[in-house]
This record gives C-alpha cells, sequence and structure tokens, in this order.
C-alpha cells in the first residue's frame, strides 16, 4: 500500500511539474503576444516613459530577451521563477506590487469555505434523490427526479446565482431583517453579496447553488449503483436474514454506493472549480477562482502560476485521496 | 496469403447493439420531444433564412428594448434588443456560431480522445505513460480556467461577421479541455476489448496493430464515447454562455447565445426580462434536449440496464 | 431440541399446533406484472416437509422452482411478484396471513436459505463473521463480541480451518466450497428449523459437492431439520433426498418417495428426466433427449403444459387439464395416463 | 508640459478597477437610530494608496480628500477653490507665489501642519526615483529637472548593471523655500494664473514626519490633519473604517461619527447591497436605474447632475482620408445620440454640443453648434462633398475596451452606419495597447476619447487636448492661431479676460472640428432614507456612488 502512495505522489509531482511549466509558457506567450504588462505597474492611465518601464520590467524578471521572440519558451526566467518559489518567496503582484502569499492566505478560505457547503450540498441532494429514484425506478418519481436534475445541470449556475440576486435576495433579506434584525444569521444569510465580517454566513447560499452543479451526474451515479445494490443478490440473502428494511438500505445498499459517491465528487471536484469563478464573480467573493479569472485578464504572471498550481495540487490531492478511500471502502481492491 | 480476415462477430453483434438501441430510443416519448427539438435547432442554425428575414445586423438606437405589442406577430415578433435590432433575428442568427461551435468542439475533441485513448490502451508501456500525464494535466487544470488562459491570449479580437474568425478562439479552448473525457472512456474500453479472445484471435492471424486498432477495438470504444458525446455537446453550449458572460468568449458585435444571454442578464434586472426569458429558454430547451438524449442513449447502450 | 422450538414457535407463531406437518404448501400461485401482463410463474405448487425429512424440488429453470422457495421465506419483492393464492402452513399457521414483522422473525428463526452462488450472495464490502454476526445482534440483540464468538462457532460447526483468524477476512477471500461453508453457517446461525438449498451445489465442481451435500445431511441429522434441496441435477437427488416433487410449468406434477420415483415414475415428464441421466452402461448409445424446450409461462400450451413434449400424448392431454392422480398413496402425478405410466405400460 | 487627466469618469484603464464598494464592519440599523453610531456606509473600488501623492486615481482620492485638509478646498456649488489650511494665497506676477498657513493647525499624531509638512510633501512627490504617478503635478515648480534627469541613452539599457538614470542626489525643489514656519514662497518656471487652482488636489497635501518614517504603516493607517481618523487598519481587499477627529481644528468638521468603506471588485455592484440598506450611497447600472427610476420613494432620494467628464469620437488628422472637414462634420451629423441615448440608458450622458461643458468654468458655449445635431440628410450632403465614402471599405472605429464602451461606440456605429448606409467595424482593444497605439498615431479611424477636468477652468479642455505638440493631442491637430490665442490667455492678467481669451480659442477649435463632443457624463446617486444633507461635489466625485462625507448627516 505505502509503494502505490510513493508511487501516485511521483506521478502527481511529475503532472505538477508540466503544469507549472505549461502555466509559464503560457504566460509566456501571453507577454509575447499582448505586449508588456510592465505598464499596468504604473497604474496604466498614461503610458510610462521608457526608462522607468525597463526599470520595473528587471523587476519582474520581463527584461529577458525571450519575451520578444513568439513562442520561445523562455527557460531561462522559468528556473528563476521555480528557484524563487522554492525559496517560498512567490513574487509579487504588478498592480499594487502586493505579496502573493499574503493574497492567497485570503483568497483560499474563502473559496475552501464556499467548497465546503457546495459539497455537502452535492452529496446530500444527490443522495436522497439517487436512493428515493432507485427505490421507484420506473415509476413517475423516477423520471421526474432525472428530469429535474438535468433540468438542474442544462440551467447555467451564472443564472441561477444572477435570479437570485437580481430576485430573491434583496426581498428576502428585507423580510429576515425585519423578523429578525441586521446582525442576526437570518439577517446575513441571505445577502446577495459576499460580506468579509460574516465569512460563513453569506457563503451558504452561493454554495448551495455551486453544489447543483454536477447534480445529474451525481444522482445517475447514486441511482445505478443503488439499484445494482438493490437487486443483488446480497440484498436478497439479508432479506432473508430477516433484518428490518432501513438496516438493509443503511448497512448494505449505501454502503456499497460509496464508492459511485466517491468517483463523482473527485471527477465534479475540478467541475467545480470552474463553477467557482462564476459564482465568486457574479456573488462579489474575494475567492481563488476571481483571483485567477483577474490575474490572467492583467497577465499578473506570477498570480496566475501560483492560483493555478494551488488548484492543481488540491485536483491531484482529491484525486490520490479518492484512489485510497476507494481501497477502504472495498477489500477488494488492492495496491500493490 | 493475405492474411485470413479473421471472423468478425463484433460486426453483427456490433450492428445488433446499435439497432436494439435505436428500438430501444425510439419507443420513449421523452426521446421522440428531444429529438424534434433538436431537429428544429439545428434547421434554425443552418437555414435562418426559413426563421426571419430581417437582417440582425440593422439595428436603430431609437426603437431599443421595444416590447412588441402582440407576440410572435408584427414588424418585431420577440421586439428589438438592447440595440434596436430584430430580437428574432439575433436569437435565429445567434444559433448558428453555437452550434457550429458545439458540433466543431465536440467532433475535434471524440477525434483526439479516441485515438489517443486507443493507443494508449493498446500499447500501453511508455507511450501510454505519456497520454495518461498529458491526461492529468489537462485534467488538474479546471476547463473554464484553462479555457480563460488560451482565451486571454486572442484578446482584441476584431469581431468580424466571418464565423470562422468568431468561434475560433473559443473552439480551441473548449476542445483543448474537452478531449480528455473521451480519452479516458476510450482507454478504458480499449485495455477491456485488448485481451478478448476475438482481438487474440486476429492478432494470431497476422492482423497489423493499426488494422486491429481501428477495426476490432474501435467498435468497442465508439459506444462508451457515443453514449456521453449529447450530454457534453449540452456541457459545451452552458461553457460558451459561461465565457461570454466573463467577456472572453464569442466577442460582441457578433452574436452567439452566451452573448445573447450576457447581454440578457444585464437588462433583465431593468424589468426587461423578455431580453433574457427567450434565449434563456432556447439554452434550457436544447441542453435539455441532449441531456435527455444522452441518457436514453446511455441506458439504450449499457448492456447492464437493458 | 423441541423445547426449544415450542418456546421460539409459540413467541412468534400464536395457535402454532405441533401435530400439524413442519411445511404443508397448499395450491401456491405466485404471479409477476409485467408492462402489464399478469405472467403465471407458480401455479398451484402443493407440497409438504416433514421434520427430520429431505424434499429434493426438481425442474428444469424457469419451472417456478426459486420463485416458490422465495414466496415461502417472503421475500418476493412486490411489485413485480404478487402471490395470487395457496397457503403456506407452519405447524399449521398461514405464513402468507401473517403481518411483515412475524414473517421477517421467522426468517432467519424459523426458515433460513442457502442460494447459488454465494460470492455474490454475500455482501463484498462486509467481513464474514460481520454477517453472521448480524443475525446475533439484529434477533438476538447480542453485543458486538458475543455475535463474533457465535459465528466463529458456526464456522468451526460448518468446517472452516482457523475460523478464529479467518471471521475477519472478506468473501472474495474464501475458495468456492469455502464460501458455500459460510452461506451455510449463516442460514443455521439461529438454529431455524427448515433450511431451504437453493441450488446449493451447482456453482462448484463435483468433489467439493459431495463435501457440501455431506455437510447438509450431517447437519441435518443432528438438528433433526427439515431440509428442501432445490435442485435440477437429479444425480444429487438420488443419494440426498427423502422424497421428490417435479416442477413443470410452475406447478408440481408428480410427487413421491425418492425410491418410488426412480424406480416407477408415474409422469412421463419424469420419467424421460430419469432416461436423460447418462450412465456407464449406456456407453456408446445415442443419448435420450426430451425433444422442444420448457414453455414460455407467459403463453402455456392448452390442457397438460407437458403434451408437445410428452412421449405418451394423447388427443386429449392437449384439452383437458389433468387431474391429480394418485397411483399409491405416497405417489401422486398429474397426468391422465398416470396409472400406465406408473406401471411402466406407457 | 505633461498633463494628465485626472480618471474620474468611465475611462479608468482595465488595469484600475473602478469598481463599487460596500460598507465594512458592523451596518447600523435599517432604520438607523441617531445618537453614537451615526455611521455612514460607502462603497468603494481599488485603493492604490493612502498617502498624498501615491494614489492620483479617483478612490484613493476619495478617502484622502476626507483625512487631510489640503491647502484649499473646491466650493460644492461655483468650483473657486477657497481657502482651508491656507490662510492666504497671494502672486504679483502670476509666477512666484506666497502661501499663508493657519494658525495652531496639527496632525492627528500632534505634529504640528507647517511649511514643512508641505514642502516634505512636495519633494517626496517630486522626486523621480520615488516613482510616484503625481509627480509630474511639480513641473511647473523651479527645480524639477534636478530631480528628474533625463534618462540614459536607449543602447545603455541592455546590461542589467547600469541603472537607467544617473543617482539623484538633490531631493529637495530649489522652487520652494520656507519663509517662515507658517509661510511657503513658490517659484513656477513660467506665469501661470491657474497655480492656486490646483492646490486643492491630492499632490499638494501635506503629510506627517512619523508618516515618512514608516510609509508601510501610514499607508495602512494614515495620519492626516482631516476631520476623519483611522483607528484600525485599511484592508485594500475589504475596505476600512474611520472615526470623527475630536480635535480637528480645521473650517470643515464632521457631522457624522465615522465612516465605513466596503471594497466592491471589478464588475461588482453595490445596488443590491443598497436596497437592503447595507449601503448609503450608490449609483445604479443603466437596468437597474430603469426599474428604480419607477419606485416614487427612490426617485425622492436621487442626486441627479453633470458630471464635467466627457467623451468624443477623435479623428486621426494624421490619416489622409479624414483630412477634409466636410468628412468629420458629416460623420458628426450622422450620430443619433439621442437614440445611442437610448441604448445605453439615457440617464447616464447628455448630448454634448460643445468642447468645454457648462459645469466647468467659461463652458457650455455650444461650440460645435448644427453639426452636433442629428441630421441624417445633411449629413449625406456633407459627404458627398468631401468626395463619398470609398466602395466597400469599412468604417473602422477604434475603441478600449474597458467597462461599456464597446456597447456605446457599437450604438454610435449603427447610428453612423444607418445614417450614412456605409459599412462600420468595431476593433476593441485592450487599454494598455490602445494607449500607446492612439499616442502614436498608428489609428485609421475615428477613435475613443474623453477628458476629465483636472481643475475647474476651460483652458483644461483646450490646450492639453488641442494643443500644439501636446502630449495628449492624439489627434495630430496643428493650428498657430489657435495656439496663439491660448498662449495670449494664458498671460492675461484677470481670471475673467483669460476665460474669454479661452472661449474664442474654442470657437476657433469648432471650426476646425478635430474630434466630434459626443456625450457628457451624468451621475445618478441614489441615497438610502437615513441619510440628510446628501451634496455631491461637481468635480471629484467616485464613479461607484460618493456624497461630501464632511456635510452629510444621519436623521
Amino acid at each position: 500500500m505505502g509503494r502505490y502512495v510513493i508511487r501516485r505522489l511521483l506521478q502527481a509531482l511529475l503532472t505538477l511539474g508540466i503544469v507549472l511549466f505549461l502555466l509559464h509558457y503560457l504566460m509566456a506567450l501571453s507577454v509575447q503576444i499582448r505586449g508588456n504588462p510592465a505598464t499596468l505597474f504604473f497604474g496604466g492611465e498614461r503610458t510610462p516613459d521608457a526608462a522607468m518601464l525597463a526599470q520595473v520590467e528587471r523587476l519582474y524578471g520581463l527584461d529577458n530577451k525571450c519575451y520578444e521572440r513568439v513562442g520561445d519558451p523562455c527557460l531561462t526566467p522559468f528556473v528563476d521563477r521555480l528557484q524563487q518559489y522554492v525559496t517560498g518567496d512567490l513574487g509579487t503582484t504588478l498592480n499594487g506590487n502586493r505579496d502573493v502569499a499574503q493574497l492567497l492566505g485570503i483568497y483560499i478560505p474563502n473559496t475552501l469555505r464556499l467548497f465546503i457547503f457546495a459539497t455537502i450540498t452535492l452529496v446530500a441532494v444527490s443522495m436522497v434523490l439517487g436512493t428515493w429514484a432507485a427505490r421507484h425506478r420506473g415509476s413517475f418519481i423516477d423520471h421526474t427526479v432525472r428530469g429535474t436534475t438535468i433540468l438542474a445541470d442544462s440551467v447555467p449556475v451564472f443564472l441561477i446565482l444572477l435570479s437570485y440576486v437580481y430576485i430573491v435576495a434583496v426581498p428576502l433579506t428585507r423580510w429576515a431583517r425585519g423578523i429578525w434584525g441586521t446582525e442576526s444569521f437570518m439577517g446575513q444569510v441571505f445577502r446577495p453579496n459576499y460580506n468579509p465580517d460574516y465569512p460563513w454566513t453569506t457563503i451558504i447560499i452561493p454554495g448551495i447553488i455551486v453544489g447543483t452543479v454536477g447534480l445529474a451526474t451525481m444522482t445517475r451515479l447514486i441511482r445505478a449503483a443503488q439499484l445494482e445494490n438493490l437487486g443483488s443478490d446480497f440484498v436478497r440473502t439479508a432479506k432473508a436474514k430477516g433484518l428490518k428494511p432501513l438496516r438493509i438500505t443503511v448497512v448494505h445498499v449505501i454502503r456499497n454506493s460509496m464508492i459511485p459517491i466517491i468517483t463523482g465528487v473527485g471527477f465534479l471536484f475540478a467541475f467545480m472549480l470552474s463553477g467557482a469563478v462564476l459564482t465568486e464573480g457574479v456573488m462579489g467573493i474575494p475567492g481563488m477562482g476571481r483571483m485567477i479569472f483577474e490575474a490572467v485578464q492583467r497577465q499578473e504572471a506570477n498570480l496566475v502560476i501560483v492560483g493555478l498550481s494551488v488548484s492543481a495540487v488540491v485536483v491531484v490531492f482529491v484525486s490520490v485521496i479518492v484512489d485510497l478511500l476507494y481501497a477502504a471502502f472495498d477489500p477488494r481492491i488492492r495496491y500493490e | 496469403m493475405s492474411e485470413l480476415t479473421a471472423p468478425t462477430p463484433t460486426a453483427e453483434r456490433q450492428a445488433t447493439l446499435w439497432s436494439d438501441a435505436f428500438h430501444a430510443m425510439r419507443k420513449r416519448p421523452d426521446v421522440i420531444i428531444a429529438t424534434v427539438v433538436l431537429l428544429f435547432v439545428f434547421a434554425m442554425a443552418a437555414f435562418p433564412g426559413l426563421f426571419t428575414d430581417k437582417n440582425p445586423t440593422t439595428c436603430i438606437g431609437r426603437d431599443a428594448k421595444q416590447r412588441p405589442d402582440t407576440w410572435f406577430t408584427g414588424e418585431h415578433p420577440l421586439g428589438t434588443d438592447a440595440f434596436g435590432c430584430d430580437f428574432a433575428a439575433t436569437l435565429v442568427h445567434g444559433t448558428r456560431p453555437t452550434i457550429t461551435l458545439a458540433l466543431s468542439v465536440i467532433i475535434a475533441s471524440a477525434l483526439i480522445g479516441l485515438v489517443l485513448g486507443i493507443y494508449a490502451g493498446y500499447y500501453g508501456g511508455w507511450i501510454d505513460g505519456i497520454i495518461s500525464r498529458g491526461l492529468d494535466v489537462f485534467i488538474v487544470i479546471p476547463m473554464l480556467m484553462g479555457a480563460m488562459l488560451i482565451l486571454s491570449l486572442f484578446r482584441g479580437r476584431v469581431s468580424s461577421d466571418n464565423l470562422f474568425e468568431t468561434i475560433a478562439a473559443p473552439a480551441l479552448a473548449l476542445t483543448l479541455f474537452g478531449w480528455m473525457e473521451f480519452c479516458r472512456y476510450t482507454r478504458a474500453a480499449t485495455l477491456e476489448s485488448k485481451n478478448l479472445d476475438y482481438v487474440v484471435a486476429a492478432r494470431c492471424l497476422g492482423a497489423s496493430d493499426r488494422r486491429i486498432m481501428f477495426k476490432h477495438i474501435l467498435p468497442n470504444a465508439i459506444v462508451p464515447v457515443t453514449a456521453i458525446v449529447p450530454t457534453t455537446i449540452g456541457g459545451i453550449i452552458v461553457t460558451e454562455a459561461a465565457l461570454a458572460v466573463l467577456g472572453i468568449g464569442v466577442q460582441p458585435p457578433a452574436t452567439s447565445w452566451g452573448v445573447l444571454l450576457s447581454k440578457g442578464t444585464e437588462w433583465a434586472g431593468g424589468g426587461y426580462v423578455y431580453l433574457f426569458a427567450w434565449p434563456l429558454a432556447l439554452l434550457i430547451l436544447t441542453v435539455f434536449a441532449f441531456a435527455t438524449f444522452g441518457d436514453a442513449l446511455r441506458d439504450a447502450l449499457d448492456p447492464k440496464l437493458r | 431440541m423441541a423445547e426449544t422450538v415450542m418456546r421460539v414457535i409459540g413467541d412468534t407463531l400464536s395457535g402454532a399446533d405441533l401435530n400439524a406437518p413442519l411445511l404443508e404448501v397448499d395450491d401456491l400461485r405466485v404471479e409477476f406484472q409485467v408492462r402489464g401482463k399478469r405472467i403465471p410463474a407458480v401455479r398451484g405448487a402443493s407440497f409438504t416437509l416433514e421434520q427430520g425429512r429431505t424434499l429434493a424440488v426438481v425442474g428444469e429453470s424457469g419451472s417456478g422452482k426459486s420463485v416458490t422457495s422465495q414466496a415461502i421465506m417472503g421475500i418476493l419483492d412486490t411489485p413485480p411478484a404478487h402471490i395470487t393464492g395457496g397457503r403456506v402452513m407452519l405447524h399449521g399457521v398461514d405464513l402468507l396471513k401473517q403481518d411483515e414483522d412475524t414473517r421477517r422473525t421467522v426468517r432467519g428463526n424459523h426458515i433460513a436459505i442457502v442460494f447459488q452462488d454465494a460470492l455474490s450472495a454475500l455482501n463484498p464490502l462486509w467481513s464474514v463473521g460481520f454477517q453472521i454476526g448480524e443475525l446475533y445482534r439484529v434477533h438476538r440483540g447480542l453485543s458486538r463480541a458475543d455475535a463474533k464468538k457465535r459465528a466463529i462457532e458456526m464456522l468451526d460447526l460448518v468446517g472452516i480451518p482457523d475460523a478464529k483468524n479467518r471471521v475477519g477476512h472478506y468473501p472474495h477471500q474464501f475458495s468456492g466450497g469455502m464460501r458455500q461453508r459460510v452461506m451455510i453457517a449463516m442460514a443455521l446461525a439461529l438454529d431455524p428449523e427448515i433450511l431451504i438449498a437453493d441450488e446449493p451445489t451447482t456453482a462448484l465442481d463435483v468433489t467439493v459437492q459431495a463435501q457440501i451435500m455431506r455437510l447438509l445431511k450431517r447437519i441435518q441429522a443432528e438438528r433433526h431439520m427439515g431440509l428442501i434441496l432445490i435442485t435440477h441435477d437429479l444425480g444429487v437427488v438420488a443419494d440426498v433426498a427423502d422424497d421428490v416433487a417435479v416442477m413443470y410449468a410452475g406447478e408440481v406434477v408428480e410427487r413421491a418417495g425418492i425410491r418410488d420415483a426412480f424406480k416407477r415414475p408415474a409422469h412421463p415428464y419424469t420419467k424421460s428426466l430419469l432416461r436423460a441421466i447418462p450412465r456407464v452402461d449406456t456407453v456408446g448409445q445415442q443419448l435420450e433427449v426430451i425433444r422442444g424446450l420448457p414453455p414460455n409461462p407467459a403463453s402455456l400450451p392448452s390442457g397438460c403444459p407437458f403434451h408437445p413434449r410428452c412421449f405418451a400424448a394423447e388427443d386429449k392431454c392437449a384439452t383437458e387439464v389433468p387431474p391429480w392422480l394418485e397411483p399409491s398413496e405416497t405417489h401422486g402425478s398429474r397426468c391422465h395416463f398416470a396409472e400406465e405410466v406408473y406401471a411402466d405400460e406407457r | 508640459m505633461k498633463r494628465m487627466r485626472m480618471t474620474v469618469a468611465a475611462l479608468a484603464a482595465a488595469s484600475m478597477t473602478v469598481a463599487t464598494a460596500a460598507c465594512a464592519g458592523d451596518e447600523s440599523d435599517v432604520g438607523g437610530e441617531g445618537g453614537g453610531d451615526a455611521i455612514v456606509n460607502m462603497q468603494i473600488g481599488d485603493v492604490r494608496s493612502l498617502v498624498p501623492g501615491g494614489s492620483g486615481e479617483s478612490e484613493g482620492f476619495r478617502i484622502i480628500k476626507n483625512v487631510y485638509d489640503g491647502l484649499v478646498y473646491y466650493n460644492r456649488e461655483t468650483g473657486e477653490p477657497e481657502n482651508l489650511a491656507a490662510e492666504e494665497i497671494s502672486s504679483a506676477d502670476n509666477q512666484t507665489w506666497t502661501i499663508k498657513i493657519k494658525e495652531g493647525l496639527t496632525f492627528q499624531n500632534g505634529e504640528p501642519v507647517n511649511a514643512d509638512a508641505f514642502i516634505r510633501s512636495w519633494d517626496r512627490s517630486a522626486y523621480a526615483p520615488n516613482v510616484l504617478p503625481l509627480n509630474y503635478f511639480f513641473a511647473t515648480i523651479e527645480g524639477y529637472d534636478a530631480m528628474n534627469p533625463e534618462p540614459k541613452p536607449e543602447d545603455t539599457w541592455a546590461d542589467p548593471e547600469v541603472p537607467e538614470y544617473d543617482p539623484v542626489e538633490t531631493t529637495h525643489l530649489s522652487g520652494l523655500t520656507a519663509v517662515d514656519d507658517l509661510t511657503i514662497e513658490v517659484k513656477l518656471s513660467a506665469p501661470f494664473l491657474g497655480f492656486p487652482t490646483m492646490l486643492g488636489y491630492e499632490a499638494f497635501y501635506p503629510i506627517a514626519q512619523a508618516c515618512l518614517d514608516d510609509l508601510d504603516a501610514c499607508e495602512k493607517k494614515p495620519i492626516g490633519n482631516g476631520p476623519f481618523m483611522f483607528e484600525e487598519e485599511y484592508d485594500i481587499e475589504s475596505g476600512g473604517s474611520v472615526v470623527r477627529w475630536e480635535d480637528y481644528k480645521g473650517s470643515m468638521p464632521a457631522q457624522i461619527d465615522g465612516v465605513n468603506w466596503k471594497v466592491y471588485l471589478a464588475g461588482d455592484d453595490c445596488w443590491a447591497d443598497f436596497l437592503t440598506g447595507d449601503i448609503d450611497v450608490c449609483r445604479p447600472t443603466a437596468a437597474d436605474y430603469e426599474s428604480a427610476m419607477n419606485d416614487e420613494d427612490l426617485t425622492t432620494r436621487l442626486i441627479q447632475q453633470e458630471d464635467p467628464s466627457i467623451l468624443m469620437l477623435s479623428f486621426p488628422l494624421y490619416d489622409p482620408k479624414y483630412q477634409d472637414v466636410n468628412l468629420r462634420r458629416a460623420i458628426s451629423m450622422a450620430i443619433d445620440r439621442e437614440g445611442v441615448l437610448n441604448v445605453v440608458g439615457p440617464e447616464r450622458f447628455y448630448p454634448l454640443d460643445t468642447f468645454v461643458p457648462g459645469s466647468i468654468l467659461g463652458g457650455g458655449q455650444g461650440t460645435c453648434g448644427e453639426y452636433c445635431t442629428y441630421d441624417p440628410e445633411g449629413a449625406k450632403d456633407l459627404l458627398a462633398q468631401a468626395g463619398g465614402w470609398p466602395e466597400g471599405e469599412k468604417l473602422r472605429i477604434w475603441v478600449n475596451d474597458a467597462n461599456d464602451n464597446v456597447d456605446i461606440f457599437r450604438a454610435i456605429g449603427d447610428s453612423i452606419a444607418q445614417s450614412l448606409g456605409i459599412e462600420y467595424e468595431l476593433v476593441p482593444m485592450e487599454w494598455t495597447d490602445y494607449l500607446p497605439a492612439r499616442e502614436n498615431h498608428q489609428l485609421d479611424g475615428p477613435f475613443r476619447n474623453g477628458w476629465s477636468p483636472d481643475y475647474n477652468l476651460n483652458e483644461n479642455y483646450l490646450e492639453p487636448i488641442y494643443g500644439g505638440g501636446a502630449a495628449t493631442n492624439d489627434m495630430g491637430y496643428e493650428n498657430a492661431e489657435y495656439d496663439a490665442k491660448i498662449a495670449a490667455a494664458g498671460a492675461a492678467s484677470t481670471l475673467d479676460e483669460a476665460v474669454a481669451l479661452y472661449q474664442e480659442a474654442e470657437a476657433i477649435l469648432a471650426a476646425d472640428m478635430p474630434s466630434a463632443p459626443v456625450f457628457g457624463e451624468k451621475f445618478n446617486y441614489f441615497y438610502t432614507d437615513r441619510l440628510e444633507n446628501v451634496y455631491v461635489h461637481p468635480i471629484y466625485s467616485g464613479p461607484g456612488g460618493d456624497c461630501e462625507l464632511r456635510e452629510v448627516t444621519v436623521k
């Protein structure tokens, strides 16, 4: 088992190495194609004179000649950047010269909070719907569940968010505040925008909405697993052993459908990270998704590379955890 | 002696699989409705002229955002959009870029996925290693963020009315981050069918690798891939809309459903809900149709559930 | 043995009468609702089982053997299955009339079942000890440790070596034969009065098959248990069963003592089955085969369902439903010419 | 002389997030009872710096102008500079100015507000190696060149060791001398009668010595001399709050107990939070504006004022196609300004028919006249006179893609194409590419141009944009007679005389029509019902929603 984990981690390191290089290459391409981001340093409302520009370029390592030739992978700046990251200095941003590590400290917790609520909603809702649909296979309920989950997936998540913010959030907040007062949990939870003073409360609703991303996939996975288990021989044996239906469902059926849930969460994790970009945009949450989006627009190389590498590490970490959970849940799976 | 053509039981077994699937699908009412919707949308994309004779680019600012007094009739059947162009025309002409984008992305990513998947599954060893690492790299970067990175290289694109230019950049970005799903399924199917007896038999009879791959293994690999094609198309259309809202997808004044939606969201709050409702309805209807079709196809093709 | 039975029977089945036969299945009818159509799977199966005796239920696949056993256990899913008639009398009490709680207590405590493929019949994700212990924890309310101890005892009983260490293992870590023994251990955990073995050895090779059958007989003798053995293998029936019930197209076409049924079958179907068994002395001769295929339950032939494949069929077989005739008081058959077949004139 | 347009209006660069912000900290209840916590919740965008001289963008200035007191403050109605920290500002020849500072003014940490406080601040901004955005404001003062040496020749930059500049020893502007503890004498390199009007802007604010000693701490918790004081640090990501400084001795004290600023990142808007009462002043987007207007209660709390920022469609005079004035007039008349307004939201702009807007001293002369009215027939005739539009060629309109510029100029393009029957094509560019391309005269079609006032004088709209050789003269417009008139106005003895001369220059400009005025901006701020005395300063107000925090009161 240990050897497997080491092998997986080595593979992960290799993947991350490639990801880092790919991101660096894309940012180099961006500088080569879109021109020099150094002007951002001056707030960009007037072209700084060439000399100051050259000074700032050296500060950010943009003065290497490779940035003039389109397509040149700029290996030396890549090595410098790696050395810089290895020593723990994640570089600073062009606009406002802020330290990237400090920014991550602000952004990562916000996105994590969003994900916690999203994952809970996704697993809970799909578990209930999946089991319910499997229980009433082929009946009217089965079709409505399938229909609604597909509908939930067909509506882009940012449209659900926008309609929530524009139509529902404001009257709901006012109504809630009328009853429970502004400072109360209810007064804050429906707010249309994220508020740094209530980091947990104002992120519940966006989390739940992001949780609906991938609901159809998850419900289908669970329904299929439940169907397979419900019709399986060991459930028939369990019945023959005179166990109560509830115990059969919990001990035998749900336990066996944990595997697809883990696969689902592992698969949807990267999918949800995409959802975060829009959710954080609409709800004004200063999170990873939004930060990376703006950094890409502003050619903030350090922010983009570190941001995406962090999300890459998280995704890789999640996939290794998923594999280990497989082994934990299913004794038949053994890794050497 | 030319190599014997190994018995290809797969051929007619394959045929029955597809014909069975077709029969199973045809009988389901929801699939019929979904197919009708899809045909309607494809027709709108292919022949916009059938649906509206107005030119979406003739826009008069003065009569912008006018609701029609009677819906579906009169000079502007669906009223005018935020720039004063005929809303029905923009809606119809917006369909072609979206559908062409979706189809081109699905075909490109399916092809890449299939070829790489088969090579990885069949040869194994270091080829599989490289392709799997490639898979990991692209899976690890979330699709939307990857698309953003690629599309940020194309900023400042001149908006043009030529179809290819408007959708080239988003299509490339979505393909680059869309093939992994196909590759994974194909690779799994190839690994599974590689050691089946008839494939081993074909190899014993001296069939070349390429022949085995594309004559024997491909029909098996096609099954799981086809099962996820419709739902993936739905996903691409939704992602295109997301890109448009972020302002990095299809660039206005070229239209697509995503652009219409992002413009619609701006004016939805101000009481012009119809600017937002029509493109949303069209998008949801199409994606829903694709998803239902995909679900039915998956059930029909999945031997266990049949 | 007896007083435990009384105590347990008393508190679960009020009005249980010790003198009544252990298990009496009378005219059991089961139908399946498939896409709107009602298809008969069991059309009036009747047989009785006495304590300490083994009844073999024989028939081709699709003849309703397994559905009957599951109907007795009450584990048929409704929908699609519906029990439309008949009685299942356990000590004179009709199980079909009991409420679900009582039925559930009977399962495991009084009637147990062993399935054919132990690998799929055992939950792959739980250890063998847990799955056996579950019975004690649920029905007897034992603690986890005691349940585990009892599980180890049961594994020893069924002859699994080094039970103490293997109790924590998982089903996939046992061989076919061993898994079947685990199934038996699980079935016998609560000391049931009746054990239904639904093709227990079909999935095993011959040598292991013999060991399992010997194990079943030994335990039946020790516990004075009623054993219903469902199989399509007449060879196994010959050396194990006391009585035999032959099922065809959802009904019992012949019932008799084992020797009587083998020597003088009273139903053409049983006779054809016996002739089809290859024997050493018939080397080189053409094997006897019953022509045609078992009937499709959705469209059964008129009259006697076996008539299209019957060598002794007459015109009336196709029109009249044969009555239940009894050439001797322990031998019955549903065939117009039961006496002639019994007397080997046909 | 380089001038910089204050980024008050929406032309801010893509990098500069002109965003809106909501409050931070505990919001007082919606009802907002009076007494101890009369706290106003405001939105704010991306603040670059809170130390005078380091910001130069609208959001930073909105905080600085309330935490610091400058020498003068621009009157809300007239826009005239009135003395605030200054006792008296006088000059005989418009070249040597003497500034007297009021007695007894101190910083919030007790340091005296004296001549040194101002000189120290101005020297810091003028010193080139500090690389501060407002550095060039001091170009008019003698000694500036010594502190800002010309860069070394281009080819020497290649090798990294050699710095681009010679090391700068002089750290003090020679033109600045502290006559005594409370008087400063400023010598300009050339006479400029508008000098006092500049003293109200951020560049000329004082800095405490303690602040200079630890700049980072001062950035987070500024030490000002204004009516509001920072108690905790300001967080650029989420906002901050200030409280009233009790022993403020200046002439414009605060009426409320404190202000909370909440940061709204790019693209967010505070309207949703305004409706729930978490933000007190907010500017709605076009769509929200329309729904807000049908709500009677809200419309009673609306401030609508003309913003001095203007939007123009400038012509590349260096391009042969656009030499004929009739073509430029035809294009201007082809723009249906009301129609475009109907598209982008009627309340955000007003059609402009003059080169200098009415809210600026000496503006509103309507110099563009009939060429800024919508007359498709007239436009077609002018186009014919100018030799018609070459067949098959598209009119290429260049625009930077910040905010909704693309939508506005698409509507304008539609209108021109409709009226003249020609085809057009939008060329959106990113700000950091658009600006250099425009300044290096690389555009081959009309392009978006905008201007916001640095100070309240019509000269600010004439010399920097159209003056011969002016840095921001992107049209390449050269007219000797026009330049002469500007110079004469500069040397006029009284302000009124100068204003009249500048107006004559504007008339010359209108005849040449180097660019077509399209819109003047209008801002519409709504405020919650718990506020009173809500006034908006015409020249300096944040685009997302702002008000005079020194005058506002809570019911």
